[in-house]
Formats: C-alpha cells, sequence, structure tokens
C-alpha cells in the first residue's frame, strides 16, 4: 500500500491536495466560505503561512515527494499583498518551479497558484473543485513509489558499476 | 476585411432587398463576404419549442461548418437576420457555458461526420459596421447626403437581446449613429427596441397587429419620414400589415419600411436595382427624394 | 513547569462546537485516535472548548498531567486563537507551545460526508500534533501607540468620529478631499422619520470640528501616503489649490461679487448641476471652512492670464493668491479612522429609466435639492422644464437589488422614498406613486412613518418599473412620462402618467474605494466596500491593526448607523491610544549568523527595508523592529540562514509531513 | 382549466364586460393537488436554479410586450411553476404569447432565463399536448419544425399554407391579397428551398438523445 492514504470508504481512490493559503486572503475566503456553508470537496489540506512569499520552492517538492497529488498556493490579487509585494514573489517562483516540476514529469494541473481575496469565499469553492476534478482525471501521482523506484533502480546500476 | 456570410431562410424570400442591399454595401465598403457552403436553418425561436437539444444541433451544423472553412484565425460568421443572429450567439454562448450541450452538440455533430470545437464568432452588421469598419470609413463613401431626412432606427428585439454585448440591450445606438453618417437625423424614440410580435402577426392578429400599430403611430407620432431596421421580420411586420392595421384600427398610416443598409446604398449612390428598393410596398424614394440635397427618384 | 526535562507533552483538545462540528466531524474518533500519536499524553473532546470550563479543563490538565503543549481542534484560529493562548499561558505555558487546528469553517461547515469530514479532521490533527512538538518559546513583541489620530473623509461619520476623540482630548487630523465638510447629509433637505432638517441638526457639528481646539481641519486635501504601522503611521497628505489662502480668507464673499463673470454659469456640483455658481464660489452657505475656491478650468486668469483680476483687487486682505500650488505635509498618527462614504448609482447604467435623456427624470439627491429652501430654486418644486408637477412617480430600488447591476439592498432608499414623498407632496400637492419591491422599514420609528405616509394617501404600487419612456398610447398620456409597471398586487400592468420621475438611486462603493484600500492596506468585500474583520463581532475593525472604518464605506448605511458606527470607531481608537501599547505577533524573521553566505539576494526583497547588508562582516543584517513577518525572505535565502518565528521551516514540514503521514491500520477504520 | 381570453368578451379596458350576472366559485388549492416538484425541474431544464430566486418583482410583466394579452402575467407564471401549479401553467395563454424578445431576460434582476422557461414550459406543454386542436402558435412551431427537419432551411411560402391548413382555412383568402404582393416582388416563392446534405441533418437530428423532455409524472 502507498504511504499516503489512498481511497475513501467505498475504496476508489481519492486525491490529496495540499494547500498553501496566505492568512489574510485566502485563508479568510476559506474562513468565509465556512460560515456561509458553501459545500465544496474535501480531499484537500490547508497550511496556514501569513503571506505566499513564505512558500518555499522546497515545500511544494517535498509535498509531492510525501505523496501529495496537488499542491495549490492562495495568495492576494496583484497589487493587493498585505506585505506589498510577497504575492510577486510567489507568481516568479511559481513560474520557475512548475517548469521544473514538468521537468520531473508531474502534470501543469497538480501544481497551481490562485489569486482569492478574503471576500471570495465563492472562489476557493471553485477553485477546489475545479483543481480537485482535474487531479482526479489525472489519476494519483504517486510520486514516491516513484522515488523509490528510481532509487532501487540507481542502486541495481551502482552495483552493476562495482560488479563490473 | 472578409467574412464569413451566413443570410438564413428570411433573406432568400421575403428579406430578398435585405441580402441584395447587404451583399452591395458590404462590397462598396470592400468588405468580402462568403456565403457558408450549404448552410440550414438555424431553427429560429420555433424550433426551440419543440426540441431544443434539436435545435442546438441544428445551430451547430453551420457553426462547424464556419470552423472547417477558415483555417486562419477564428472564423467569423455575419449574420444579419436578427433571429439567426440570436440563434447561432445563443448556440455558441450555451456551448461554452453548459456542459451537456456541448456534449450533446458534439455528439449530435459527431454522427454526421462534423466537429465544432466553439471558436465561431457570430456577428451582426450593425457590429461590423460600428467597429471594423467605423463611422468615418462610412461617411467618406456618402455620395448624396441624406440631410433633413427624420429617420426612426427600428433595431427590434434579438437582435440586442439577450447576448449581443456590442450595443445596450434596451437603447442601443449603433443604427442611429450610422444613419447620422448619413447625414440624417434620428429621432428619439422609445420603442427602437421594442418587439414586432415576430410570428404573432400571422397567429394572433389581434395582438401582433397591436403591437405593430403601436410602432409605426410612435415613429409617426416622433416625426419620421421613414422607418429603417435590420431584421426580416420586423420589416415584413410593420410594411407588410400596415394596410390591414389601416382598416382594423381606423389609421392611415403610410409610412416607408426600409433595411438600415437600403439607404447606406443609396446614400452611396449605389442603383437603387441593387437595393432590392422595387421589392418594398411603400416606397421610400419619393420621400427621400423630396428632400432638398436628397437622392432624385431615378438613381 | 514546561519542558523540565526535554520532554514533549501534548495535550490534544477537539470542540464539538455544539452541534457545529459534532454534526458531521466523529469527534470522539478523532480524540481516540490521537490519543494514540506519539508525545500525546492527554486527548479529550468537549462540548464548547471557548467556554470557561473548556478554558478551565485546559488548565487543570497542563497542571495534572505536566503538559508543555496544546493543541485545540475548534474553529478558526481568526477567531479564537488568542483565547487558547491565553488560557495557555495563565496554566504556566508558553502561549506559542499551542497550535489550532480549524475543523470548523475549513471540515465541518463545508464538508457533507461525516467520513471524509473525520478523516480530514483527524489528518489535520495529526498534523497539528507533529507542528507543535516542533514550537518554540516565543515572547510577542510591544508597540507603542501614538495617541494622534487620522480621520479620513469629513460626512457625518468622520464629523462624529473627530468629536469624540477630540472631546476625549486627543489630536485629531481631518482630511476631506471636498472643500467642505458635511459629505452626503448636507446636502439632504429633512432627515426620516423624524423630519428635521439636516442643516439644522449638521451644522452645529461643522462649526464644532471647524473650532475644536484638538481637531486640525484639512479640507480639499488627500491622503497621498500611509507608511509604517499600528500605532505608528506616517501619513502624507496632498492639499490642492484652492487658489484663496484659507488662513486669509474671512468668507465675505466680496470676491464672488466682482468676479468678471456677472452671471453664474458654471453647473453647480452641489445642487447636482440644477443652480450655477461662478469660477470663485463657496459650495453652499454653511460651507466649512468659510472659504472660496476657484475652479481652475473655469477661472480665465488660472486658465489663460488674461483676466482682469477683479477678485484680486476686490479682496483687501489679499487673500486669493492664482499661482496657488499644491503643497504636501507629513504627519505621524498611531491610529486611523476611515470615514469615506459612498457614491450614489448613476442611473444612467440603466438605460430604461431615462435619466438624462428625458429632463423630468431625477435622482433622489436632486430631489432633495429641489425642495429644499437654499437649493437652486429656493425650495419651489419647478422642474426643468418649468412646469410644476402635479404627479410625481417615486421609482424605489434603481441599481440595488439587481444582479445586472448591485445585488445588495442599499437600505435608505425606502425611508428616504418616503420622505421624499411625504416633502413632495407636502410641496406641490401632487399626487405621489411609490413603486416598490419590498417596503423595508426597520429601524425604530421606521414602520410607523410608513404608516403615516399611507394614512396621507400616498399610493404604494408593488411592482419594479420596467420603464419610463414619453411614448404615449392614449391622449391623456401626451406630455406625461410613461411610467409602465405591474400592480403585483392586482396583477396587472398599469401605465401611469406623471410629470416628474424621481429614482431612488441606491448607494456604491466609492469610485476610488480600490485605491485607497490599497493606500491604508485594507481589504474590500466583493461588492467593493471596505471589509470589516467581523462582521458581527468586529464590526469596525479592519484586518489591518491600528485602522478603524465607519459610515457608508463599509456598507449602505443611514445616518443613525453610520454615526453609532463613528462612536465605535472612535472607542476602538480610544482603547489602543489608552492601553498605550499593543502586542504583536512575534511572527518576525531572525538570521543565523555562521550561515549566512553574504550573497544579498534576500537584501531588495524585503518591502520594509528590514534587511541591511554589513560590508564589514559580509553577511545579511534583520532588523527584528521593521519586520512584519510575511517571511518571503525566509523562503528565498539559499543558504537557509533566515528562520521566520512561528513559522520555522521545521514547523512547516512537520506539517506536511503529518498531513500526509501514513495511517496506522487501526486508524482506517472510521 | 382555465379558458383563453378573447377579446370578444372584454369592453375596451379589458375588464370583463358589465351586466352579467357572476357566478360564485369556490376557490381552494390542496397541497396534494400540486406538483411540488415542478419548480425545480423547470428550473433545471431551463438553465440554472435562478428561477427558485424570483422576487416577484413583475418587472418581467411591466417589460413584456405582450402582457396586456395575457390572462396571468409572466410573474404569476413564475410564481405558478415555483409552487407546483402546475397545470395552471402549463394551460395558461401566457407561454404561447410570449415572442422571445427576451425584454424580461435581460432586466429581470435576479438573472432568471424568463424567455427560456416559457420555452420550457411550451415544450412541456405541447408534450403534454395540452393546447387547444386548431391552436396556431403550436401548429406554427410544429409545421416550422417538420419542414426544417425534412430540407433543412425554412421556406415561409409553405410554412404559411401548412398554418392556415391546419388552423383556420378561411385565412387564406384573408391573406392571398399580401401574399400576391409578396409574389410578385419576388419576396415569396412556394418552392422550398433545400440543403444539399440533406443526411447530415439526419444524423445529427437522429443522434440527439431520446429522452429529453418526457412529460414529468
Amino acid at each position: 500500500m502507498d504511504r499516503q492514504q489512498t481511497s475513501d470508504s467505498s475504496g476508489t481512490w481519492q486525491p490529496k491536495i495540499i494547500a498553501f493559503f496566505c492568512n489574510w486572503c485566502t485563508y479568510t475566503a476559506a474562513d468565509l466560505a465556512g460560515v456561509s456553508r458553501m459545500k465544496h470537496d474535501s480531499h484537500f489540506r490547508i497550511i496556514r503561512v501569513m503571506c505566499s512569499g513564505r512558500v518555499d520552492p522546497q515545500f511544494v517538492i517535498d509535498a509531492f515527494a510525501r505523496g501529495a497529488d496537488g499542491v495549490l498556493i492562495g495568495g492576494c490579487h496583484p497589487g493587493d499583498c498585505h506585505y506589498m509585494e510577497g504575492n510577486y514573489k510567489a507568481l516568479r517562483r511559481f513560474h520557475l518551479l512548475s517548469r521544473m516540476l514538468m521537468s520531473m514529469g508531474i502534470e501543469q494541473d497538480r501544481f497551481r497558484l490562485e489569486w482569492i481575496s478574503a471576500s471570495e469565499g465563492e472562489k476557493v469553492r471553485t477553485v477546489i473543485n475545479d483543481m480537485v476534478r482535474r487531479i482526479r482525471a489525472l489519476g494519483p501521482l504517486r510520486l514516491p513509489a516513484g522515488l523509490a523506484e528510481l532509487d532501487g533502480e540507481l542502486k541495481t546500476r551502482e552495483e552493476e558499476i562495482l560488479h563490473v | 476585411m472578409k467574412y464569413l456570410y451566413y443570410p438564413g431562410c428570411s433573406l432568400k424570400s421575403t428579406g430578398r432587398p435585405y441580402d441584395e442591399s447587404l451583399r452591395a454595401v458590404f462590397a462598396a465598403l470592400g468588405i468580402e463576404l462568403t456565403e457558408l457552403d450549404d448552410w440550414n436553418c438555424c431553427g429560429a425561436t420555433a424550433y426551440a419549442s419543440i426540441d431544443e437539444n434539436q435545435a442546438f444541433g441544428l445551430a451547430a451544423r453551420n457553426l462547424a461548418i464556419a470552423e472547417a472553412a477558415v483555417t486562419d484565425g477564428p472564423p467569423t460568421i455575419v449574420a444579419p437576420c436578427s433571429a439567426c443572429f440570436l440563434v447561432l450567439t445563443k448556440t455558441q454562448r450555451y456551448f461554452e457555458d453548459y456542459d451537456h450541450v456541448r456534449d450533446g452538440v458534439t455528439r449530435e455533430l459527431a454522427a454526421a461526420g462534423l466537429t465544432y470545437r466553439g471558436h465561431v464568432k457570430v456577428r451582426h452588421p450593425l457590429d461590423i459596421l460600428i467597429h471594423d469598419v467605423g463611422l468615418p470609413a462610412i461617411a467618406k463613401l456618402v455620395q448624396h447626403q441624406m440631410k433633413g431626412l427624420h429617420v426612426a432606427s427600428y433595431y427590434g428585439c434579438q437582435v440586442v437581446r439577450p447576448f449581443a454585448t456590442f450595443d445596450d440591450p434596451l437603447y442601443p445606438t449603433s443604427m442611429d449613429a450610422i444613419m447620422r453618417s448619413l447625414g440624417a437625423e434620428t429621432v428619439d424614440w422609445p420603442l427602437k427596441t421594442r418587439c414586432c410580435g415576430g410570428s404573432l402577426s400571422g397567429t394572433i392578429k389581434e395582438a401582433g397587429l397591436r403591437l405593430n400599430q403601436h410602432l409605426l403611430v410612435e415613429a409617426l407620432r416622433k416625426g419620421s419620414d421613414l422607418v429603417v431596421t435590420c431584421c426580416p421580420l420586423c420589416q415584413f411586420n410593420l410594411e407588410c400589415f400596415q394596410k390591414q392595421i389601416n382598416k382594423n384600427y381606423d389609421e392611415r398610416i403610410s409610412l416607408p419600411i426600409m433595411y438600415f443598409t437600403q439607404l447606406m446604398g443609396l446614400a452611396f449612390g449605389i442603383p437603387e436595382k441593387e437595393l432590392g428598393i422595387r421589392r418594398l410596398f411603400i416606397d421610400p424614394l419619393p420621400v427621400i427624394g423630396a428632400l432638398k440635397g436628397g437622392v432624385p427618384a431615378h438613381v | 513547569m514546561s519542558e523540565q526535562n526535554g520532554e514533549i507533552r501534548i495535550g490534544f483538545y477537539v470542540c464539538h462546537c455544539g452541534h457545529n462540528i459534532a454534526n458531521i466531524v466523529d469527534v470522539a474518533a478523532v480524540a481516540r485516535y490521537v490519543a494514540g500519536l506519539p508525545h500525546v499524553v492527554v486527548s479529550r473532546e468537549y462540548k464548547y472548548m471557548c467556554s470557561d470550563p473548556g478554558q478551565e479543563l485546559l488548565r487543570q490538565d497542563i497542571h495534572d498531567h505536566r503538559l508543555n503543549r496544546i493543541v485545540v481542534a475548534s474553529c478558526s484560529p481568526l477567531l479564537h486563537e488568542q483565547t487558547f493562548r491565553t488560557a495557555t499561558a495563565k496554566a504556566g505555558v508558553n502561549p506559542f507551545y499551542f497550535q489550532m487546528v480549524n475543523i470548523r469553517e475549513n471540515v465541518s461547515w463545508v464538508h457533507e460526508d461525516p467520513a471524509e469530514a473525520t478523516l480530514k479532521a483527524r489528518d489535520l490533527a495529526r498534523a497539528a500534533v507533529r507542528r507543535v512538538a516542533a514550537h518554540k518559546a516565543l515572547q510577542p513583541k510591544t508597540v507603542s501607540i501614538n495617541p494622534d489620530v487620522l480621520v479620513v473623509g469629513g460626512g457625518i461619520a468622520g464629523i462624529h468620529a473627530a468629536l469624540t476623540l477630540a472631546n476625549a482630548g486627543k489630536k485629531v487630523t481631518l482630511v476631506e478631499r471636498a472643500p467642505t465638510i458635511g459629505g452626503h447629509m448636507a446636502m439632504f433637505d429633512k432627515t426620516f422619520p423624524t423630519l428635521d432638517c439636516a442643516a439644522c441638526i449638521l451644522t452645529p457639528k461643522m462649526s464644532a470640528v471647524k473650532n475644536h481646539p484638538n481637531i486640525t481641519l484639512w479640507t480639499y486635501a488627500e491622503v497621498t501616503k500611509v507608511d509604517g504601522f499600528v500605532g505608528n503611521y506616517t501619513v502624507t497628505v496632498k492639499h490642492k489649490p484652492r487658489y484663496v489662502k484659507e488662513d486669509l480668507c474671512v468668507g465675505c464673499l466680496e470676491c464672488i461679487d466682482a468676479c468678471v463673470y456677472k452671471e453664474a454659469k458654471v453647473p453647480d456640483e452641489f445642487n447636482r448641476g440644477l443652480g450655477k455658481r461662478k469660477p470663485i464660489y463657496i459650495p453652499f452657505p454653511q460651507a466649512t471652512p468659510q472659504v472660496v475656491l476657484i475652479d481652475p478650468e473655469t477661472c480665465i486668469a488660472v486658465k489663460s492670464g488674461k483676466c482682469k483680476r477683479t477678485c484680486v483687487e476686490k479682496c483687501d486682505r489679499l487673500a486669493i493668491d492664482l499661482d496657488q500650488k499644491e503643497s504636501f505635509d507629513e504627519i505621524t498618527v498611531g491610529t486611523i479612522i476611515l470615514a469615506t462614504g459612498f457614491k450614489t448609482f448613476d442611473p444612467k447604467r440603466v438605460s430604461y429609466y431615462g435619466y438624462g435623456r428625458y429632463p423630468n427624470v431625477y435622482i433622489s439627491l436632486e430631489a432633495e435639492r429641489l425642495i429644499n429652501a437654499s437649493g437652486p430654486t429656493s425650495g419651489e418644486l419647478i422642474l426643468r422644464d418649468g412646469r410644476r408637477p402635479k404627479t410625481v412617480g417615486i421609482v424605489h430600488c434603481v441599481g440595488s437589488r439587481d444582479k445586472n447591476t448591485h445585488r445588495w439592498c442599499s437600505r435608505t432608499c425606502c425611508m428616504y422614498s418616503l420622505k421624499l414623498a411625504h416633502l413632495l407632496k407636502e410641496h406641490s400637492g401632487a399626487e405621489v406613486y411609490n413603486f416598490y419591491i419590498d417596503i423595508r422599514a426597520a429601524g425604530k420609528a421606521y414602520e410607523e412613518f410608513y404608516d403615516k405616509l399611507l394614512e396621507e394617501n400616498v399610493h404604494f404600487i408593488r411592482g419594479r418599473v420596467a420603464e419610463v419612456t414619453d411614448w404615449a398610447v392614449i391622449p391623456e398620456e401626451e406630455g406625461k412620462l410613461i411610467i409602465r409597471v405591474e400592480d403585483t398586487m392586482i396583477g396587472v400592468v398599469r401605465r401611469i402618467p406623471v410629470d416628474m420621475v424621481v429614482l431612488a438611486v441606491g448607494m456604491e462603493p466609492q469610485s476610488d474605494a480600490q485605491e485607497v484600500r490599497r493606500l491604508f492596506n485594507i481589504s474590500c468585500s466583493t461588492e467593493g466596500f471596505f471589509l470589516e474583520r467581523h462582521p458581527k463581532l468586529a464590526p469596525v475593525d479592519t484586518f489591518t491593526d491600528g485602522i478603524f472604518i465607519a459610515g457608508a464605506c463599509q456598507g449602505p448605511k443611514d445616518i443613525p448607523d453610520s454615526v453609532a458606527q463613528a462612536g465605535a470607531a472612535a472607542a476602538q481608537a480610544l482603547m489602543l491610544i489608552d492601553s498605550g501599547e499593543i502586542k504583536l505577533e512575534p511572527n518576525t524573521a531572525y538570521l543565523t549568523e555562521q550561515n549566512c553566505s553574504g550573497c544579498k539576494s534576500c537584501i531588495n526583497l524585503c518591502p520594509y527595508h528590514a534587511i541591511s547588508y554589513l560590508d564589514d562582516k559580509h553577511r545579511a543584517s534583520i532588523n527584528e523592529a521593521l519586520c512584519k513577518g510575511c517571511g518571503t525572505c525566509v523562503a528565498s535565502c539559499p543558504s537557509g540562514a533566515i528562520h521566520q518565528n512561528l513559522f520555522e521551516d521545521e514547523e512547516i514540514y512537520s506539517e506536511i509531513d503529518g498531513l500526509l503521514a501514513e495511517r496506522s491500520p487501526e486508524s482506517t477504520a472510521v | 382549466m382555465i379558458g383563453f381570453l378573447s377579446t370578444k368578451h372584454r369592453n375596451k379596458n379589458g375588464s370583463p364586460s358589465s351586466g352579467r350576472i357572476k357566478k360564485v366559485v369556490r376557490r381552494v388549492k390542496y397541497e396534494s393537488e400540486l406538483d411540488l416538484g415542478f419548480g425545480e425541474t423547470i428550473a433545471e431544464r431551463a438553465y440554472g436554479q435562478k428561477l427558485l430566486s424570483c422576487i416577484q418583482c413583475g418587472t418581467c410583466s411591466a417589460t413584456c410586450p405582450l402582457s396586456y394579452y395575457m390572462d396571468f402575467t409572466p410573474r404569476r407564471v413564475i410564481a405558478m411553476v415555483r409552487e407546483g401549479f402546475r397545470e395552471e401553467a402549463l394551460n395558461s395563454f401566457t407561454i404561447w404569447l410570449c415572442a422571445s424578445c427576451y425584454s424580461c431576460t435581460v432586466q429581470c434582476p435576479r438573472q432568471i432565463h424568463i424567455t427560456d422557461v416559457m420555452y420550457t414550459l411550451k415544450r412541456e406543454a405541447i408534450a403534454r399536448e395540452m393546447f387547444p386542436r386548431r391552436y396556431p402558435i403550436p401548429i406554427l412551431a410544429r409545421g416550422f419544425f417538420d419542414i426544417v427537419h425534412r430540407n433543412g432551411r425554412n421556406s415561409e411560402g409553405r410554412l404559411l399554407l401548412y398554418l392556415y391548413l391546419r388552423t383556420n382555412i378561411l385565412k387564406i383568402f384573408q391573406n392571398t391579397r399580401l401574399g400576391l404582393h409578396l409574389l410578385r416582388r419576388g419576396r415569396m416563392s412556394v418552392r422550398q428551398e433545400k440543403i444539399h446534405r440533406k443526411e447530415d441533418l439526419r444524423s445529427i437530428l437522429g443522434a440527439v438523445s431520446p429522452t429529453r423532455e418526457e412529460p414529468r409524472s
């Protein structure tokens, strides 16, 4: 069995998405979605940060490596950052990182950056539902398993080389 | 400028003068119209009353043909008939907005070996004239200024509602602007988008005729010499039922109702034969010719 | 008492929140599950963790079980994090050894499947338990509060807030962008439901502002820059040139008489263009300050220099300065109250009401001016075409309750329409029709006012007007404006001919509300009004500490509500000022010097200039007093030398790991 | 069933002619007589749930150019649909008078697609055959449908012929003059317009899922 939980009570595979939400906008918007009882898909887990600029690319890679099927970053709209320009930093990093992830074979739909202001509870719902839908269509990432495989492969290569 | 042209059934019969004058005017403006190959009926309002999914499939065949016909850039269909314009736009919009419409249409087209990806732009001649051609280019072609002519622009309903974005849905001004660029004066009347009743004049006479009576009386009350319109059904209702309206409601109305492209053509100096002027029931030339500096009746 | 021998002892509490959480999340299962996690000593469920007994439970457990880490799974940390931190601290544990799990807003309120919700709650709880183990003890930073206050906007809300603070002995700067204070209220004739005259109750407050020793009043001025943070804001204010020296002008108005324009020709803003003014003018008789100003767009002297300058000659105080330039002031304040007000809906957006096309279609503010004794017609109800109306139609909900324009109810239009109906009838004896969707008269003595209007035989037709035209169908309609409406009570479409139409336009955000909110670093709600911190419990706070909102900039409000909010905002500011200091989240960044490679990549990242480069030591240095704690530099440091309190890498990795960790076989059974 | 209004029985002001003795009618509606799911069904078929957000403001009725002729204003039809008065809604004259001018749709403050609701009700009524036998509007729709179905294009001359044959044959003579005028000016022909690839059409229409508008039981 995979490291991560892979199925719901009925046994079908369910994606797992890690969401880094800015405290001032998207996290508040998610609260608003809650207060407004806007029902949405449950297969995501929020980590609160003070700013989308705090999201270290390593966090994203770590999440994928530990079995996440998708990573979502939620920040303030351009021009609205609580800390003036942290979201621009997040955007720049996002572009670099998504290119890198793609080269690793991680599909574009699995990594997403969204601007969601504190009042956009509805957008939290649509973004999450949409992301879950896309990732369901892609299926499990199985990066940990893939990494283990790669690890094993490297080891056999190593052994081959050593034996030669 | 090159566009695909979707005349629709009406422009092949009652709306022939619209078809003729539109082609002539667009040619004069250097616009190339290519008639859509083997187009079929858009489905109009009546079809959707019977089977909406079929109506979408029917309309989408035209969109699919258009998409296949143009390889460079998104294809644009010019649809002069209001009903066609509405139905094709609606099909395009619902295709984008509703999954079940998109899935249904895709499946239906596939059965005929056709595909549609949703890239067609459906546009009305007014939109093209205002936004692509521009009023200065129109004014430049005018040979006979329509000075002193009081024109009521009648848009009808379906050209501006509910999907068109090129003008206000209840108080549009694009046709008025074109008429002013011909030198004419436009009357500000509140009924410019009030429905003519469509097919009601054939089905529920009292309702249909009454609507047209209101339109004609108000256009006259505001001092119009003639009415220009952009819809074949509106033109038909307003013009062809004037006798019956006079009889039923004790009116004495004789108001020329013409297509806006016909008046443009006259202003451009295009011979009236090419504009289908003789196909109208009420000859507008006396009104226009009577004006100082207007078009003499023999053009 | 915590961590005496390095042992981590975690207490975990899951809250039922009555049925709010417990109905969807199997709280008992969550508590059982967490009990089995490493370091967890106590794991409990409780009905209301935020209640006194809930907090007492926590305190008792800390004592009895020597707990040194606390995790509470309940509502959003934005709501109760402070509550539980305080409870933790009271029991002798550093408050930052606490971590909160949001299983209400993020779980039970948004998910419907109990199994899925419970699973999610357990994942989140597990992540928090892992995270809290990595927490460090921290001390909150405190900053002192500058007692001076800035109030932006000189409408009734701004005026009331400024006076309240000034009367409490605080120094207030009131900045208003118009040439006078008074705002919309100054334009009203009477106020509902008491019908007392707006000017009579407002002008004393206006002059009180002008004369108050603690208030600096800057009109015709705008805030252009805001720096700093709670307690210590530095604000730049631009003074627009009025071409008149404010300190010299005494408001004798002789310059206006002397103007080369003998007749007033320029549409007068205060009377909504219904009256005329000269290029040199005073907005209205009671304008505060009583200082004239010159409109550069129409003044010949300012525009071309070719003028006899009779006004300059006339003024023996030499107050007129046609070369005046804009100037800037910088002030420091501790708190800011925004009372920037609203804008009325522009009915040209709804073409079917004919505003701008038919001269006798008015908006409500124009109607106020028409019946006002100091208005353009001296209170005579004379229409633009010179007629006196015999019938008037008041159209409610113009630009309100309409998804095509604004979804919200503007809250004031029903009542001011009733007021206008009464006043118009009183002034002209006209038949008055109100066209409404619903009458919203929910205020003290409002319903009684509605009752009075009904008894005055004003017509109330329940139906939203579809169009106003001049289309006459029968002779009786000739020359009239025709209102087409369904009388929904009777179920018949009616055509009602009237002489005058009043559009009861709704309230919308100021057109520059977005720029203003960026300037002050606050948020707007979806409709564009300023967003309050909490809709019920923090209605005048914003998400930015030290910045408060009052009046219609937060949402449509009538005068009593605006004044109440202004008082509340003043009280919130006073609370900060009188406590003298505020505790800030210790989420600042810090540097481990030995790891810094001196690459300088962080230096330009910091928008607050909190990071500098020490040339002698070849490494960066962080000034924690300037750091606001976004963490952008932390994420960018290639050598991992920068860290953030409360959001340490290790803490976030633990959280990721916890969320994605393998579950033990027993736990999969829900 | 509610009868269709006829202008003949009304005086100039549109109110019932006076002088006739009115019958006393007992009116009550029991919940069990209603189709309580009707509102949701129609809302779903007419693009979205917005129908349910109607605030009964009457904008649709007031902007409708034909509401003067309706037995129930469009607002009341929406109320009936929402509350499950299925028979009344489907029997109303209102749905047939709708000329699809979309005034109500663009002005509705709740953005209800009222024209689509009317289409949906028309289809529902046609599926249930809830309209009088010689009633011209559904017949015209059906005639148009058949012609286009067969040939891919409409032919206005044929359509009019079809309509008058099936409703009131006498009207043909009333309108002959108009027809002749149109013929003479080349604006009408009884020749049938056809598309070339009629097999396309058959395939497309054949592929439409058959279970679209089953009447609710």
